[in-house]
């Protein structure tokens, strides 16, 4: 098995600790993992993504044109990446802000209310965690149990507090994930 | 049971130079390696194993301080990318005219001038002809994988102490900046058992004044001396290194080194699929350059395409190994442009006409 | 009483008859490209330019002037300053706006750097030119850090103060202390207008922009070095909002850096040494 | 007595949110707003257009030129 | 009547300067070619033709300064030797990747490191395959006699404006020290016909700003820059030069620029004395480097010698030329020690054996 | 009758006598390797390499010390010196001591350096090493040219001095007044004593010497940067004859650099503005 | 006709300016020159010397190992280039300081004793002139009157009254030279 | 009262007669001789060896190392 992602959207959203997530908690589970960000010079704002592939096997290229999935989580980066999913892939986004929505028809689409979501709950902090449960909810290649060890991994000993408000958040985005047709 | 870490590349480099005891990191900030010298602050290596950790005034200044502290027979190394690496020419000549080991690294970004800082390949032909001025080589390792990156701290100071020499890895951009699964290095003794006879200590009545220099006025000495330095290049072959990827039976060869060779896995993957004999040697010391498998190699192809992101650079090397046997190929992109799988797929259509 | 009256002119002046091309008093001046600034929000950086490019308005020296941005999160700086520009490779602008100068005698040549770039790597350059007296305007922006490459410590760094690189706080026993380079260059006969300056609140920017104006008049008069530097935040590498950066750099950053005139009319006028 | 009544017009997309022109207006005129720019920004408004005397304080901090004042004296 | 004199190689290159209308140097004294500068200060060019001669506190200061002066469109020099070169390699990769033109100097002394001050040729992997970082190439001549001195100053200021790239002039302390004979260039007014509409002057209300820089930060952008600047290092090809002493009837040639060549010329002289049918090709420029010409003798002749004061750089080129075709040999002496022709003899009759 | 009696005692006292093992004074150091000079007659460096020499012999330092040789006619000064050594880049040898420095922190460091190498090509490495108050002793020679090279200008040049690069006289106009380095490194926090001596006279050599001790003592209780100048003569570079050139320095060179400790103990004990 | 001469001495001595004249001398008379100096750091004392070449045909290597006439004027040099001479050839010296005299007995050697005569004639800043003088008794390449513009050429202006001085030394050289036996 | 004298040896080999301790000596003692040594320098030598009171300072100010001094109280 191998799972090969782009997640993309604004700097500040928490799209390369989400990938960041993704991976420890493949290590978790005994795969082999690559994480490979955009970079930049150092600038608020602007955009920001990270190619995360997951395998059973050795990884060859961290590099790629062309994803399984993508994580998308604002307009620029849906204009650039909707069209390097796979034929079968599948693309997950945020609508909020989105102007021109996805329109491929031979990949499947789902949307995540996550901004709206996390306002709605006072959990700003944790709104890629709604993402990365959406994500999760629709492609289970970690385990739950996976993801909460990754995120102890991942987080500085200064936020280990926040892991049960995150551990919310990706359950709720397991819910509120919803398929466009 | 090995500790095993997801970390950058840039942070391999980090904490392994702090488990395999290197002695002292200088250093500037240059994107994109900056996060070694932030994460060995970080990690307080004075504390963890006494590692002297000090953040220069400019590259100038780094690759100085390496000198004066390689003097002391110590392990001692500095990080930078392209720009800062230019800035260090003449103070690495001077590490190589006096045989002191030490590591460098060069994690490149895209030039020429001040360039991009997205990951390149086109520093080669300064890390493996010599940038500087003047007869010198350096121990060139070029690592493909976050792992490498750990790995290769160690390997590199290990050459670096047999053969007094400085060692340079060269890695890019993307190596330094991705995360991988790594296992770490064994913690190791700050501690070396090479040869310490010619380190400055302080001279004790026991012996004659030990020298670090690069000088020699008489033209005669300076000739004994390169003819030495020349006598240890050739010695290096022994320590030469590659990876080959199902060159056995190949038809055709791809030669990519670090990044490169990742994405030119994956290539070979994709056209084996094909049913294609396509193979990939993936040269591990770019100095030693393995030119003895690739003139071995270039009497059972059709053909080989070299693979860099630069504008053909290693190609030459691999030219001056087929020697005219095969017509050797290049591809590139450069400008801190990363190509994909696919780019390198349609370049092999083009060259290897008719071969896939 | 004066409340009331406020309120009934309010009724009168709708903001339609207020914003009217005759009662512009103020508009950015048109020497700014346009092009948004690379800047982070807040950042002085984008002010500073302003200024500048508000006197070469003033001075009517846009086809004379000639900008070297550095290394440095300004390294853009020719994007959005609209007069011709060299970008010096990291420490070297006094050095490039020297040939510059020494070739183009009669236009205005100026640098614009920032503090790792002027008082770290670029040392030697900055010295020298300085002393030789380099008939040009370096403009210095001390944030008190390396912005560009994501908050390390620079020579400006203050003691204690956390960067990416002093990860537990500047500790001057391992690190040195900070370095007022500029307290250096005003003793050095070449320069004869040094000034330190801030750009966080009106009443400082007004003062700034005095400052930039007399640093070209020096030029003009090709009286010597020209030396102006801005304290100025770094939001982004001090992790702060701009706003919370501005008020910590009163408190921190101007005890250590003083603001104000240095040296005037090639005059020490500040005790250099106590301050050092 | 003569007074001094004076507005500002920011240029929205310009706006960087950086709230440094609403400390630095003595009349306390501007807030930031609710809505975001393209960018993504909260943007500097006049929430108190009354109180603004034109004083051109807040466009002369402005790191992003993004604000121009008006004045009238009546 | 062209005037005559007798001056030492660097001497020649600083009057020539003058002659020539360069507009300004900017150096920094190092053997074996201080006498650059001091000749200029000596001649007071700012009172003969207006030419501005500046003192820099260092080579990376002058390099500088020629980054910045060079923008304004005019004519531009720098002079060094080794280790100074070494420290313009940052400056020198900006220079070219801005695409400015200028005149770099290298009076080559033996390396590595402080190494000797005699003279030697151990920098040309330097000079031609660029020791800064990126892929970048200088327009590179290799005069080999103080009258060439004098004439590739000029040469070099119109190849550099004609691409707008930096060129070097590649010389030794052997052929900086010596005096010779030689015809002085004509004064030439200080003025240049070259486009100047990408020169910082001011802008004015009927143009772009006009900007001087390396970087792209959008990789996209760099890769493009990359391209145009591979395509201008192509069309350089065309300004190939290149030497031939006996090459017509040749059975085994010997490839040698600069000083190497003055002292292989000799050496045909006595083999050909010897009626033995011995060629010698001078590469000029060094690049673009005069492959299709050796290419083109490697079909004909049975070996070829490649002469250097280096332990084997040019070699690399000329074995890429001769691609396999006839065995291509090195020999050289290095560190500052100069060969002479009877070392030159002894080599090809060990290397050609049988041939002589 | 004074004569006379000395007249009496030449008689008894014959040379063989005086001339004994029991009755020297004053030998060479031993810690001098024996090695001929490389340097000109009359030159100051060898004086220099002795006295340091000598206060390491008198100290008993030799197995810890270490030195570090510029680019500079003093380039060989392991070839005289009896310490180990390393020879540093041109300018460089404040960066390669602070190597040293950092991973011996409990030997003895110095570096040797000229004028050019420490003020002209090392500025940015003479000023950084004394910021971060390096543990080490800087020596640094000050003969107001480069020797090594031919006698070009060095920032320390006099105004209207000749030199190779100034045929004509140092003009201050284009190239810029001497350099008074020890002044600015005098104010940096790092330095801990900074003092310039001169060695051409029986007096003058006495005094030096107790500045080289004092700068060791320093090194020894890691105070920070001990810093020493010494203002001597390039005889060769300057046209004239050794003694010729001892005159003109205390005539011209020391007006300019006045001698004496300028810092002490931390502390600033001269006007160092008043001088610059 | 091609006359490939190495002069050697002490720095001090006059070796290059020797040279320079003599190289001057030539082009004065249209032939082809070089003179390619030994150089090292600057110091007062040491060994200087240089290699003249005149020739009427385009001079190809200026760096010789063997030579046609060697002028000596120390020990060391002597040491160092005697057996550089062709055979044939021919070796002048000055035999002050000289403790080991020249042995070969296939070349022609000379002494001028020019130390002494330029002491006993007040005239010790001429000395190379008596030397040149010397040499050119020997082989005449260069007409004494190209000579005497070579000096002119080579002399800066603030030196050219000591030409006279010179000249005579150049005459008093031609008188004191003799072979050696 | 006590007499104080002195000698100096200068080693002729070293000497590069560069004069220095000639004008530092306080009694005249020292002129340069009339020989030179291998190395053809004029050397250092004690020409009125009476006034010699070993004072050292010719030989600390000699840049050559060149002089040892002796000294005897009578
Ligand atoms: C030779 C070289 N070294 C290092 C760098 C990386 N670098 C880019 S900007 C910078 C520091 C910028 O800091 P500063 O000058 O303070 O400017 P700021 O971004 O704070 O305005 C550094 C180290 C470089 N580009 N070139
Ligand atoms: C990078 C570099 N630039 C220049 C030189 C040439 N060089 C050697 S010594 C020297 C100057 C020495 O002058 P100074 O430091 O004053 O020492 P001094 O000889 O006067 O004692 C120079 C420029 C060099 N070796 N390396
Ligand atoms: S990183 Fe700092 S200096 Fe750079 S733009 Fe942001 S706030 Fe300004
Ligand atoms: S012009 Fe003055 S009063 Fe009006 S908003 Fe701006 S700062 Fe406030
Ligand atoms: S200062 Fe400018 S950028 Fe910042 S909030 Fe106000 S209008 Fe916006
Ligand atoms: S050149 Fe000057 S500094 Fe060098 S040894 Fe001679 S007198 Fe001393
Ligand atoms: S010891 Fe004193 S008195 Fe004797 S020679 Fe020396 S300087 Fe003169
Ligand atoms: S000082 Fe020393 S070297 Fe100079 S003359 Fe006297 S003894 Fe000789
Ligand atoms: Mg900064
Ligand atoms: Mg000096």
């Amino acid at each position: 098995m191998t799972e090969e992602i782009i997640i993309a959207g604004f700097g500040g959203q928490g799209v390369l600790s989400m990938g960041k997530i993704l991976a420890y908690s493949g290590i978790m589970q005994d795969q082999e993992v690559s994480w490979m960000p955009s970079y930049g010079p150092e600038m608020r704002g602007g955009t920001a993504n990270v190619t995360v592939i997951l395998s059973d096997n050795r990884i060859s290229s961290p590099v790629l044109h062309s994803y399984d999935t993508a994580i998308i989580l604002n307009q620029q980066s849906l204009d650039k990446f909707e069209s390097a999913v796979k034929p079968g892939g599948m693309l997950l986004y945020d609508p909020n802000g989105i102007t021109r929505h996805p329109e491929r028809k031979d990949i499947k689409i789902f949307q995540v209310e996550a901004v709206d979501e996390s306002i709605k709950l006072s959990s700003k902090k944790t709104f890629n965690m709604f993402v990365l449960g959406a994500y999760l909810k629709l492609h289970p290649i970690v385990t739950f149990e996976n993801v909460v060890k990754g995120l102890k991994k991942s987080l500085p000993e200064r936020h280990q507090h926040l892991i049960p408000a995150n551990e919310k958040a990706i359950k709720r985005g397991m819910e509120i994930v919803r398929e466009m047709k | 049971m090995k500790e095993i870490a997801l970390i950058k590349g840039n942070e391999a480099i980090a904490e392994a130079a702090i488990r395999t005891g290197v002695d002292a990191y200088f250093g500037y900030p240059i994107t994109p390696q900056s996060e070694v010298l932030e994460y060995l602050q970080l990690q307080k290596p004075e504390e963890r194993t006494g590692m002297v950790v000090l953040q220069a005034e400019s590259e100038l200044a780094a690759i100085n301080m390496v000198y004066g502290a390689a003097g002391t027979g110590k392990k001692v190394m500095t990080t930078s990318s392209s720009p800062g690496i230019s800035l260090m020419q003449e103070g690495i000549s001077y590490i190589a005219g006096a045989e002191l080991p030490c590591l460098i690294v060069n994690v490149v970004r895209g030039g020429p001038g001040l360039g991009t800082i997205q990951p390149s390949q086109a520093d080669y032909f300064q890390a493996t002809k010599g940038g500087g001025h003047g007869d010198y080589r350096l121990i060139v390792l070029a690592p493909a994988s976050v792992q490498e990156m750990a790995d290769f701290v160690d390997l590199a100071f290990e050459l670096a102490f047999k053969y007094r020499n400085p060692a340079l890895i060269l890695s890019d951009g993307l190596i330094g900046q991705m995360m991988e699964k790594v296992e770490l290095p064994e913690p190791k003794e700050r501690f070396t058992t090479f040869d310490q006879s010619w380190v400055i200590t302080g001279k004790t009545a026991d012996r004659e004044r030990n020298i670090i220099t690069s000088l020699n006025l008489d033209p005669e000495l300076q000739y004994e001396h390169n003819i030495k330095l020349q006598q240890k290049y050739e010695r290096m072959k022994e320590d030469v290194m590659f990876e080959s990827f199902q060159t056995d039976d190949a038809d055709f060869l791809l030669v990519a080194y670090g990044s490169s060779a990742r994405i030119c896995q994956k290539v070979v993957d994709v056209v084996r699929g094909r049913g294609k004999k396509l193979g990939l040697l993936r040269p591990i010391t770019l100095f030693p350059f393995p030119t003895e498998v690739i003139s071995e190699l270039s009497r059972r192809v059709k053909g080989i395409l070299s693979v860099e992101m630069s504008t053909g650079q290693m190609v030459e090397d691999v030219r001056l190994a087929a020697n005219g046997r095969v017509p050797v190929y290049h591809y590139g992109t450069f400008g801190g442009k990363i190509h994909s799988p696919e780019d390198v797929l349609n370049a092999i259509e083009e060259k290897f006409i008719g071969g896939f | 009483m004066k409340k009331n009256l406020s309120e009934d002119f309010s009724m009168e002046d709708s903001l339609e008859q207020i914003i009217q091309e005759k009662n512009l008093v103020y508009r950015p001046t048109r020497l700014m490209t346009g092009a948004t600034l690379s800047y982070c929000p807040g950042c002085g950086h984008g002010t500073i330019h302003r200024l500048i490019m508000e006197v070469v308005e003033e001075m009517g020296i846009q086809a004379e002037t000639i900008g070297v941005s550095p290394v440095g999160c300004a390294v853009l700086a020719y994007d959005f300053m609209d007069v011709d520009f060299t970008e010096a490779a990291h420490g070297r602008a006094p050095a490039v706006a020297t040939g510059i100068k020494r070739l183009w005698p009669d236009k205005y040549v100026f640098t614009y750097q920032g503090d790792g770039d002027l008082a770290a790597i670029g040392t030697a350059e900055t010295i020298h030119a300085c002393n030789r007296g380099e008939q040009i305007c370096i403009f210095f922006v001390n944030n008190g850090i390396y912005g560009m490459t994501g908050g390390q410590m620079a020579p400006t760094t203050l003691e204690g103060m956390v960067s990416s690189t002093t990860p537990y706080g500047r500790n001057v026993e391992q690190m040195g202390p900070p370095l007022k380079i500029t307290e250096l260059v005003a003793q050095l006969a070449g320069t004869y207008y040094v000034s330190r300056q801030s750009i966080h609140k009106a009443a400082t920017v007004r003062k700034a922009k005095k400052a930039i104006r007399k640093a070209f008049e020096v030029q003009k008069e090709k009286k010597g070095m020209a030396f102006v530097e801005f304290v100025s935040n770094c939001n982004s590498g001090w992790k702060m909002t701009p706003n919370e950066a501005n008020q910590w750099m009163e408190d921190h950053m101007f005890p250590f850096y003083p603001l104000g005139d240095i040296k005037v009319d090639g005059k020490l006028v500040k005790n250099v040494i106590q301050d050092l | 007595m003569a007074k001094v009544r004076g507005a500002i017009v920011v240029d929205i997309e310009r706006c960087k949110g950086c709230e440094v022109c609403v400390v630095n207006c003595p009349t306390d005129v501007i807030a930031m707003s609710k809505d975001v720019n393209s960018k993504g920004y909260h943007y500097a408004y006049m929430e108190h257009p009354d109180d603004c005397t034109g004083c051109t304080n807040c466009a002369i901090v402005c790191p992003d030129g993004a604000i121009t004042v008006y004045r009238i004296k009546n």
